[in-house]
C-alpha cells in the first residue's frame, strides 16, 4: 500500500512535468498546426538559465526562476520569429524538419557554452519541509510541483476561456482566415502562444531540475519526446488532454517501473499508448475529426 | 434481403414499394437503387430519417432540397461513407449492408463530390486510371517488375481512359496535373473518373455548382449523353432548378432530413409543400 | 507552366536507374582497383543502406502520405533476425547464398512487424499515427534490448544491451558491394515501377484523397498494409547488410533519432520523389560525415544550421526568384533543343484550345 | 521548392566533386611522414574517435583532453625519438557508422596509431574495420570484451568489464561488505551490463546472494525514486552500482536519506565528486578503481595539476585513460626503437612492443597481454568528506 502511494505520488510528480511540457506542444500545435520539436530543448535552456543565475550569478532562487522564465519566453518568441514565421505557409513537414534543426542547434550551442559535463541544478526547494503521513513521506518539492501545476493549469484554462487574448487564441486555432477577418492578428497570437508555451517549459525545467538534479545539453530531448507523446495521448490540440495525457503517462511509467519491471517500462508505456490510440484514434480528449464529405 | 427474395416479394402491381417515380421504360425492371427507410443519427441528432427512394436502371433522378436538408448525407449513406443507423439499401437487388465504400463502388455506385476531390498530384490520365483500378488485372508482381503483362494492361487502360476522356473532350489534357486544371475541367474529370469504375448508377453532387449558363447547358447535355451511351442511371443533387427540371425524370425533395415530396418535375412544381418549404420564390422568378 | 508529365516520368525512371548504375560502376572501379580512399570505402555501406531506407520510407511518407517515425525499428528487426540467420549458417553456407538468404529472412521478419505496425495505421491519421509508429519503434528497441540467447550454438551472440556480436559474419565493403548494388538497384527499380502501376496509382490516390479513393473502389485497408509491409521488408533487407558491415550492433542505435534522420532525408529529397531520396541520402549522409568533419567539434552545430537555412531558403520568395533566373531547366532546354521541347509546346497549344471550349 | 532543390543539389554535388578529387580518391600519402617545420620533428599522427557531441559527449571530451594533454607534455619535452605526437580526435556521436567513417578519415590523413573509440560499441566496429590494416589500436576506455576482440593489434588501457566484475565480486567477500547484495545498473549500457553479469556470475564462488536487481535505461534515466525505494525495501546490506559517475551522482543525490546501506561502484564512479552537487551525499560510497585524482602518487598529482590548469576541471578516469594511452604509445615507440629515421614495419613493431612494455601511468602499473587486455591493479577506495581515500575495513 505504501509502495503504491509512493509510486502514485512519484508518477504524479513526473506526470506534472510531462503535462507542463505537453501543454506547450499542444498549444503550439493547436494554433500554429506545427509540431515544435525544439520545445523539449527550451526546457534545457530554462534549466541552464537557472543554474547560471542562481549558482554562478548568486541570485536568490526566486529571481533565478524569473530570469529563466523571461529567457525561455524570449527564446520561444525568437525561435518562432526567425525559424517558423517564414514557413507559415510551408508544408508541415518542412516546418517539422526546421524544428528538428532548431533542436540540434540549441543542444550544440548549449554544449559550446556549458560544456559536455552535467551541471548540478541548485537546490531551490530544500527549505520546504517534507510532509510525513504515517509511513508515507512526501517531499516538499513534490508537493510544490503538484500544487503549482494544478494552479497553472487552472489559470491557463481560465486564461484561454475568459481573456481577450485567450479567446483570440481559440479563434486562430479554429480558423486562421476567419480570425484574421475578425481583426485578430494571427502573427501576434502565435507569438503569444509561443511565449506562454515557453514559460510553461521554463516552469517545467525548474521542477525537472529540482527533482532530477542534473542538467546536460541533451537533457531536453527525452522529456521532450515523452511530453510530445503525452500531448498526442491526450489528444493533440486539447489543453485538458495535454494535462491528462501528461499525468497518465507519468503514472503509467512509474507504476510499470514499480510493479512490472524497470527494464520494460518503456515498452509498457508505449504499448499502452498504442493501445489507447488504436481504440480512441484521436487521443483521450481529442476532438473527433469528422471529415466533411 | 437477397436478390431472390426481392424478386419473390416484389409485386408487379406495386413494383417499387417506396413509391414509383421511375420512368415507364424502367418499370418492371429490377431497380438499380432502392433505399428503404434509411435513417442516420449523429450523436442524438437525426440527420436523415425514413428516406426511401427507388431509381430505375436508366433513370435520371434529382435530389433537391434547401441547404442543410441532408442531401449530401443521403449520398454518403448510399455509398456507405456513413453507415445508416436504420433501413437498408439495395443495389440491383443486393443489399449493401456491411460493405465498405470501395465494395459499394464495385457493386456499381460511383459518385462525385460537392467539394471536388481529385487526386490532385496525379495526372488527369492517372486519375481516370485509378477509376479503372478494379478492371485492370495487373498483379503486384507485374506492377513491381513492369513485366508479365504489364505493358498490355497499361496500354489497354490508357486506351480506355483516353476514350473516356474523349467523351468529355478532355484527352488533350491527359498528361496535365489534375490539380492544375481549371475548375470546370476538374468537375468534368471527377465525372470521368467515376464513369471509369463502370458504375450502374452515377451520383453527382452539385455538378453545376460554380458554372456559368453555357457550361451548365453543356453539363446537361453531357448527363443525358452519359445515360444514353452507358445505359446507366444518374442521380444528382443540384440547386439549379432549371437544370433539374429539364433533365430529371424523377425528383425527390428533402427537407430537414425527410422526404417531403416525390414525383415527376411537373408534379414537384405543382406540389404545395415543396413550394412552401423550398421553391416558393424561385418558381415565381 | 504545364509540363508533359508522361515524358517526365518516362525519363525519370531511366535517368534515375542509369544514374545510380553509373554511380555504382564508378564506385566499383574505385573500390576494386584500390583507388578509393579509406573513408569512401567505409561510408559506401551506410550510404547505400540509407538510400534503401529513405526510398522505402518514401513509400510510406511520400506515396501513402502517412508520417512514420518508426522506420528504424523495421530496420533493426530485419537486422537482428537476418544477422542471426547469417551467424547460424556462417560455417555451412557460402557467402553468395548466406547473405541473400538472411536478407530475405530478415526482410520477411521486418515485413511481419510492418504488418503489425500497419494495423493501427488503418484507424489513425497524421500525428496520431506518427506517434504510434514512434512508439512501436521504441517498443521494438526496448524488446530487442532485453533479448538474450543463453543456450544452444548461438549462446552469447545476442546479449541484450551488449548487443549482437556480428564478428563472425563481418564482411568488408569489397565483399558486400555486389549485394549492396543489387539491393539498391532492386529497391529503387521496384519502387519506381510501383509508382507507375495500378497499385502505385491506388496508393497515391489514397494519399491525395482517401475518401475519393474509397469511392473510386480502392481497398484502402489493403493498400495501407501493403505499403507498410513493403517498406518494412526493404528496410529489413537493408538492415541485414548493415549488420554485416559493423561489429557489435546495439538496438539502442535504432531509436527515433535514426528514424527522424531518415525522415529528414525523405523531406529534403522531396515527398514521393525516388531520385530525390537517393540524392538526399547521399548528400545528407556525407554532409556531417565527410564535408563537415572539417569543422571538427562544430560539426553538428554546422549541420543544424545548414538544415535550418536550407528549409528557410526553400520558402524564401526572393531566393526563389533568384534561383529561377539561374534555373537549370532553362539551361537544359537551351542545351537540348530536342523533340521534347517541341512536344511540350504542342501540348501547351492544345491545352489552350481545350480551355477555351 | 523544386528548382531550389536542384540548385542546392548542384551546389552540394559540386562540393562532392571537389571532395572526391581531394578526399575520396586515395592520394597515396597515408604512409608519408610529414615533418613539422618549427621543430624539425617528424609528425606521428595519432587518431582518436569518440562522442564529442550528443548524449555521451562528456566521455569523449574527457578522453580527448587527457590524450591531448599527454601529447603536449611529450612534445614539450622534445618528442619521442624524433617524433612529434599529433593527436587528432574525430566526433562519432557514439554511433558505430560515424566512428568507422571517422576511422577512414584518419587513415586517409595518415594515421599511424589509433586510439580506437571511446565507447565499446563504436570501438568494436572500428576494430573490425581496421583488422587488415595491422595498425596498433590502443583504446583508452572501451571496456567490453567484444570491443577489441578479433583483431590482434587492438589493446585497451582500461579494465575489461568481466575482469572488473569478478574483482568487484571478490572484494565484496574480502572486505565483508555483506552477503545480501542489491544491484542497480543501466540495462542498455554495455559497460554496466557487462559488469553486472560478470559480478553476478561469481555470487556462489564468493558466497553472497543478489536480493534485488533494479535497472534504468536511456529514456528513464531521470527518476530513480522507484528503484531506490525497491532497493531500500529489499533488505540488502550493500548495493552494487556498476554505472558511470553522471548517473551515479544522480542516484546518490536522489537516494539521500532514503538508502542507508553502502553503495559500491566501480571505476565508472571516478569523477563523482566533480559531478555531484553535494559531496556529502557521496560519503561512505565505495569504489573499485585504478585511478583517483586524490591519489598521493606524484605522477597522478602532476597530471591532475596540469589537467586542471589547462581545462579548469579535475580529470576523471576517462581523461586518465586517455593520458595513459599516449604515454603507453610513447613507451612502445621507445621499446620498438622506432625513430624518425627508422619507420620500417612500423605497425608490426609497435604491436610487438606494446606487449613488452610495462609503464607506470596515472592508472597504476600496466602491462599488456596478447589478448589486448591490460594487467593492472584496482584498489578499493572510499569517499570521505569530498576526498577519495583507501578503504579501511571496519
Amino acid at each position: 500500500m505504501i509502495t503504491l502511494i509512493q509510486a502514485l505520488l512519484n508518477g504524479l510528480s513526473l506526470g506534472s512535468i510531462y503535462a507542463l511540457i505537453a501543454l506547450g506542444y499542444t498549444m503550439v500545435y493547436g494554433i500554429a498546426k506545427m509540431l515544435n520539436f525544439a520545445h523539449g530543448d527550451v526546457i534545457m535552456v530554462g534549466a541552464y538559465a537557472v543554474i547560471t543565475s542562481v549558482v554562478q550569478a548568486k541570485m536568490p532562487g526566486v529571481l533565478g526562476v524569473v530570469v529563466s522564465i523571461a529567457i525561455c519566453a524570449l527564446l520561444g518568441v525568437t525561435i518562432e520569429f526567425l525559424a517558423y514565421r517564414p514557413l507559415r505557409k510551408a508544408a508541415s513537414l518542412t516546418v517539422l524538419i526546421t524544428a528538428i534543426g532548431v533542436s540540434y542547434l540549441l543542444q550544440n550551442v548549449a554544449q559550446l557554452i556549458y560544456g559536455t559535463e552535467q551541471k548540478a541544478f541548485p537546490e531551490l526547494f530544500d527549505s520546504i519541509p517534507t510532509l510525513t503521513l504515517g509511513e508515507v513521506s512526501i517531499e516538499g518539492s513534490l508537493l510544490l510541483t503538484l500544487g503549482l501545476t494544478a494552479v497553472i493549469m487552472a489559470a491557463l484554462t481560465l486564461f484561454i476561456n475568459y481573456t481577450r487574448v485567450g479567446k483570440a487564441m481559440r479563434a486562430v486555432s479554429e480558423d486562421k482566415e476567419a480570425a484574421e477577418l475578425m481583426g485578430i492578428s494571427v502573427n501576434r497570437t502565435i507569438t503569444v502562444t509561443f511565449a506562454i508555451g515557453s514559460v510553461l517549459a521554463a516552469v517545467a525545467s525548474v521542477f525537472y531540475g529540482a527533482s532530477y538534479t542534473y542538467i546536460r545539453p541533451t537533457t531536453g530531448a527525452m522529456p521532450g519526446i515523452k511530453a510530445f507523446t503525452a500531448a498526442v495521448f491526450g489528444g493533440i490540440g486539447s489543453i485538458p488532454g495535454a494535462m491528462l495525457g501528461g499525468i497518465l503517462l507519468g503514472v503509467i511509467e512509474q507504476m510499470s517501473k514499480t510493479y512490472i519491471s524497470t527494464k520494460w517500462s518503456d515498452a509498457i508505456v508505449f504499448g499502452v499508448l498504442v493501445l489507447v490510440l488504436v481504440i480512441k484514434p484521436t487521443g483521450l480528449l481529442g476532438k473527433k475529426i469528422s471529415e466533411k464529405v | 434481403m437477397s436478390h431472390k427474395e426481392y424478386v419473390k416479394e416484389g409485386s408487379r402491381m406495386v413494383p417499387y414499394p417506396s413509391g414509383a417515380i421511375v420512368p415507364e421504360r424502367d418499370l418492371n425492371k429490377t431497380p438499380v437503387l432502392e433505399a428503404m427507410h434509411l435513417g442516420i443519427d449523429f450523436g442524438g441528432l437525426t440527420a436523415v430519417d425514413d428516406f426511401s427512394l427507388t431509381v430505375g436502371p436508366t433513370e435520371i433522378a434529382g435530389l433537391i432540397g434547401p441547404n442543410g436538408a441532408g442531401k449530401t448525407t443521403v449520398f454518403n449513406l448510399l455509398t456507405n461513407v456513413y453507415h445508416p443507423t436504420r433501413g437498408n439499401i439495395m443495389l440491383n437487388g443486393y443489399t449493401t449492408a456491411g460493405k465498405t465504400t470501395a465494395q459499394v463502388n464495385q457493386m456499381g455506385v460511383a459518385r462525385t463530390f460537392q467539394n471536388i476531390r481529385l487526386f490532385s498530384n496525379l495526372s488527369v490520365l492517372d486519375n481516370v486510371k485509378v477509376g479503372l483500378h478494379n478492371e485492370m488485372k495487373e498483379n503486384l508482381l507485374s506492377a513491381m517488375t513492369h513485366m508479365f503483362g504489364y505493358k498490355k494492361q497499361e496500354k489497354q487502360a490508357d486506351e480506355r481512359a483516353l476514350e473516356l476522356l474523349d467523351f468529355f473532350h478532355m484527352s488533350s489534357l491527359a498528361y496535365d496535373e489534375a490539380g492544375s486544371l481549371p475548375y470546370g475541367a476538374q468537375r468534368r474529370l471527377e465525372i470521368v473518373r467515376a464513369l471509369a469504375t463502370s458504375p450502374k448508377i452515377l451520383l453527382l453532387d452539385e455538378p453545376a455548382a460554380g458554372m456559368n449558363p453555357s457550361e451548365t447547358f453543356e453539363l446537361m447535355e453531357n448527363i443525358r449523353r452519359i445515360r444514353d451511351t452507358f445505359g446507366i442511371a444518374v442521380m444528382l443533387i443540384e440547386h439549379d432548378m432549371k437544370l433539374v427540371m429539364s433533365i430529371c425524370e424523377g425528383i425527390c425533395v428533402l427537407d430537414h432530413g425527410k422526404v417531403i415530396a416525390k414525383g415527376t418535375p411537373e408534379e414537384i412544381k405543382a406540389n404545395t409543400r415543396v413550394i412552401e418549404a423550398y421553391l416558393g420564390k424561385k418558381t415565381e422568378e | 507552366m504545364k509540363t508533359n508529365l508522361k515524358q517526365k516520368l518516362l525519363n525519370k525512371t531511366a535517368l534515375t536507374m542509369s544514374g545510380i548504375a553509373l554511380l555504382y560502376l564508378v564506385l566499383c572501379l574505385m573500390v576494386y582497383s584500390g583507388m578509393a580512399s579509406r573513408q569512401l570505402l567505409l561510408v559506401i555501406l551506410p550510404i547505400s543502406c540509407h538510400i534503401v531506407l529513405a526510398v522505402s520510407l518514401n513509400l510510406v511518407v511520400g506515396f501513402l502520405g502517412e508520417l512514420s517515425l518508426g522506420h528504424a525499428g523495421f530496420m533493426s528487426v530485419g537486422l537482428f533476425t537476418g544477422c542471426l540467420v547469417s551467424i547460424a549458417t556462417v560455417d555451412v553456407l557460402p557467402m553468395a547464398v548466406r547473405i541473400p538468404l538472411s536478407m530475405i529472412i530478415g526482410g520477411v521478419a521486418a515485413a511481419a512487424v510492418g504488418l503489425v505496425v500497419g494495423l493501427p495505421a488503418l484507424r489513425l491519421k497524421g500525428d496520431y499515427l506518427a506517434i504510434v509508429t514512434l512508439g512501436c519503434g521504441e517498443i521494438i528497441k526496448n524488446v530487442i534490448n532485453n533479448l538474450h540467447i543463453k543456450k544452444g550454438p548461438l549462446a552469447g551472440v545476442l546479449d541484450g544491451a551488449l548487443g549482437l556480436n556480428t564478428k563472425t559474419i563481418y564482411s568488408n565493403i569489397k565483399q558486400l558491394l555486389p549485394f549492396l548494388i543489387v539491393l539498391v538497384l532492386l529497391v529503387v527499380w521496384v519502387v519506381l515501377n510501383i509508382q507507375k502501376s495500378r497499385h502505385g496509382r491506388a496508393i497515391m490516390a489514397i494519399r491525395d484523397n482517401r475518401i475519393a479513393a474509397e469511392a473510386t473502389g480502392i481497398n484502402v485497408t489493403y493498400y495501407k498494409l501493403m505499403v507498410f509491409i513493403l517498406a518494412a521488408f526493404f528496410a529489413g533487407m537493408a538492415g541485414v547488410l548493415y549488420g554485416h558491415g559493423f561489429s557489435i550492433i546495439k538496438s539502442a542505435e535504432f531509436g527515433y533519432n535514426f528514424s527522424i534522420e531518415l525522415l529528414i532525408i525523405v523531406v529534403f529529397g522531396g515527398m514521393g520523389k525516388v531520385h530525390g531520396s537517393v540524392i538526399a541520402a547521399i548528400l545528407l549522409y556525407t554532409l556531417p560525415e565527410i564535408v563537415l568533419r572539417e569543422f571538427s567539434d562544430y560539426r553538428m552545430l554546422a549541420y543544424s544550421i545548414v538544415l535550418i537555412v536550407i528549409m528557410l531558403l526553400s520558402e524564401n520568395r526572393r531566393f526563389k526568384e533568384w534561383k529561377d533566373s539561374v534555373s537549370l531547366k532553362k539551361l537544359f532546354k537551351k542545351m537540348f533543343k530536342s523533340k521534347t521541347a517541341v512536344a511540350v509546346t504542342e501540348t501547351d497549344a492544345k491545352e489552350g484550345g481545350a480551355d477555351e471550349s | 521548392m523544386k528548382a531550389f532543390r536542384k540548385l542546392t543539389t548542384l551546389a552540394l554535388a559540386c562540393l562532392m566533386v571537389v571532395m572526391s578529387v581531394v578526399g575520396l580518391v586515395s592520394c597515396g600519402n597515408s604512409n608519408a611522414w610529414p615533418v613539422d617545420e618549427a621543430t624539425g620533428l617528424t609528425e606521428l599522427y595519432i587518431g582518436g574517435i569518440g562522442p564529442l557531441t550528443g548524449d555521451y559527449a562528456n566521455y569523449g571530451e574527457s578522453v580527448k583532453q587527457g590524450a591531448v594533454l599527454a601529447a603536449e607534455e611529450i612534445n614539450a619535452a622534445g618528442g619521442v625519438n624524433g617524433f612529434k605526437l599529433i593527436v587528432n580526435y574525430e566526433d562519432s556521436q557514439g554511433a558505430a557508422d560515424s566512428a568507422v567513417s571517422a576511422y577512414g578519415k584518419h587513415m586517409d590523413d595518415g594515421m599511424k596509431v589509433s586510439l580506437g573509440g571511446v565507447l565499446s560499441g563504436e570501438t568494436a566496429s572500428v576494430v573490425a574495420a581496421a583488422k587488415d590494416d595491422g595498425i596498433l589500436i590502443l583504446t583508452p576506455s572501451a571496456s567490453s570484451v567484444a570491443a577489441i576482440d578479433g583483431n590482434d593489434a587492438a589493446f585497451r588501457v582500461c579494465f575489461s568489464d568481466p575482469d572488473q566484475g569478478y574483482a568487484a565480486a571478490q572484494y565484496v567477500r574480502d572486505y565483508n561488505l555483506g552477503t545480501k547484495v542489491a544491484v542497480f545498473y543501466a540495462s542498455d549500457n554495455d559497460y554496466c551490463v557487462g559488469l553486472y553479469e560478470s559480478f553476478a556470475s561469481k555470487k556462489d564462488d564468493y558466497g553472497f546472494e543478489i536480493v534485488e536487481v533494479q535497472t534504468f535505461d536511456d529514456s528513464t534515466k531521470t527518476d530513480f525514486s522507484t528503484q531506490i525505494n525497491a532497493i531500500a525495501a529489499s533488505g540488502a546490506e550493500v548495493v552494487f552500482v556498476p554505472i558511470y559517475a553522471a548517473e551515479a551522482a544522480q542516484f546518490l543525490t536522489q537516494a539521500e536519506g532514503k538508502l542507508d546501506i553502502p553503495v559500491f561502484g566501480c571505476d565508472g564512479f571516478d569523477g563523482l565528486l566533480t559531478k555531484i552537487s553535494d559531496v556529502s551525499d557521496a560519503n561512505g560510497v565505495l569504489m573499485l578503481t585504478p585511478f583517483t585524482a586524490d591519489s598521493p602518487e606524484t605522477n597522478v598529482q602532476a597530471f591532475v595539476t596540469a589537467y586542471t590548469a589547462k581545462y579548469n576541471t579535475i580529470p576523471d578516469q576517462f581523461a586518465a585513460d586517455g593520458y595513459d594511452a599516449i604515454f603507453a604509445i610513447k613507451a612502445a615507440l621507445e621499446k620498438a626503437e622506432l625513430s624518425s629515421e627508422d619507420v620500417e614495419n612500423f605497425n608490426d613493431r609497435m604491436v610487438a612492443a606494446i606487449k613488452d612494455i610495462t609503464i607506470v601511468g596515472t592508472t597504476g602499473e600496466m602491462s599488456w597481454q596478447d589478448d589486448g587486455n591490460v594487467a593492472k591493479d584496482a584498489k578499493l577506495m572510499e569517499f570521505v568528506d569530498g576526498k577519495v581515500v583507501a578503504y579501511v575495513a571496519k
